[in-house]
């Protein structure tokens, strides 16, 4: 599954991008995979509350099935226009 | 309950780095049809003051966005509207990549018979392209680069629609 | 009560024979300035369909005004705009004369550092012109030529307004 | 005083403009002395809730005291923009 970071999540992680093998149900389950990858990811997610989710392009929840997903994009709050 | 689809009306949308060119946008829309009465139309300027100070100066400023997502998203949007209020057209740009102040962000444009579904459908294109985009803001100051954060009064203005 | 009477902007108010280009007229409002963040602009355009009908297609259109009430009764509109929004700038442009299907009849424009004032200013802008301005119009159709009539809605919607 | 007319009260009259020396106290005393000028100004003013007037520009009502005006308007409800 690839999944993506933007904006100061990218940087806090410091990848745009990377595959991962999880056999994670939902993004909750993903998130704590992510968490052990190493310091920074466990920093950049210590707080899911200031995140955004998108599967598979379409914005989703903490708690949507990852069943079939091939795209997974965590983001701050969208601050376009 | 299913909405009935709306006819298939022009739907245009472009996430480029390149400026646009307000005229040549409404008239993409209004060009050879005369059932276009109306096109509300709005346009987003860098400003040189960041959002929550109102203080520091804005030297430049970076929009990032999620490609792939992006075009669907504002295509999502521009469809949400056109099943709301009677359109004949709309048409968004956004600039993504580095931006100077006074510099063109944003072009949202809504056509239609009559004005008030042409303000309306613009304004909430707006609003959710606002709080639903994949786009990210980081503004460069004297004080260093920061990341913006999101508006509360975005939010507020796109839960108005919300039903 | 007296209102403060807000900040000089610039309000620039046409009326001409001569079309306009939305482009230069928006440029006109925020060229060499970085404190504004967001232009809201209507543009008006002559349907081929006459409103009474919606079926006899009108083949042109002559708009009439009152020279001198003209220009003020603009001027007022836009200054009570200014008096009721942190605006910035207003630009208003209406055309007078023999005017064909699809061609455009009126810009109005407000600029302002965020939308929701850019918004509700030019969507007042129209309504009060509407309602307020001294044009009249004049359709030719295929069974003569007929002075358009006012609408009951363009009444409603300025009364949204009052206060 | 200098009275003006727009669109079909105008063609209805046949004239754009005309001056008028009448004692009019307000507005629809000159309408009275107008109606008296011809058979199109009595037919043209026939029925007043279908006109509008402004004095020296500004929009008024038919109440208005016309003291000092130096132009009067007729003119049927606006439809531009």
């Amino acid at each position: 599954m690839k999944v993506l970071y933007f904006a100061w999540l990218r940087e806090r992680i410091g990848l745009a991008e990377e595959d991962v093998e999880a056999e994670a149900p939902d993004v909750s389950a993903l998130v704590e995979a992510l968490r052990a990858r190493s310091p920074a990811h466990a920093a950049a997610f210590a707080d899911v509350s200031a995140l955004r989710v998108a599967v598979d392009q379409e914005a989703a929840g903490f708690d949507a099935p990852l069943k079939g997903a091939r795209e997974v994009a965590f983001f701050p709050p969208v601050t376009g226009g | 309950m299913s909405a009935p689809e709306p006819a298939q009306i022009p739907i245009l949308i472009s996430v480029q780095e390149a400026d646009f060119d307000v005229s040549a946008e409404i008239d993409a829309l209004t060009r050879g049809r005369a059932d276009v009465g109306a096109v509300a139309c709005f346009v987003g300027l860098v400003r040189d003051v960041t959002k929550a100070a109102e203080g520091a100066p804005v030297m430049a400023m970076t929009l990032e966005h999620y490609p792939g997502m992006t075009e669907k998203s504002l295509e999502a949007i521009a469809r949400e509207a056109a099943r709301r209020w009677p359109l004949l057209g709309v048409r968004i740009v956004h600039r993504v990549g580095r931006l100077a102040p006074a510099d063109r962000i944003v072009l949202a444009a809504a056509a239609s018979a009559h004005r008030g579904a042409a303000f309306e459908a613009a304004e909430f294109l707006m609003d959710y392209l606002k709080t639903r985009a994949p786009f990210w803001k980081k503004e460069e100051t004297p004080d260093g680069a920061r990341w913006v954060d999101a508006r509360e009064s975005d939010e507020h203005a796109a839960a108005r629609w919300e039903r």
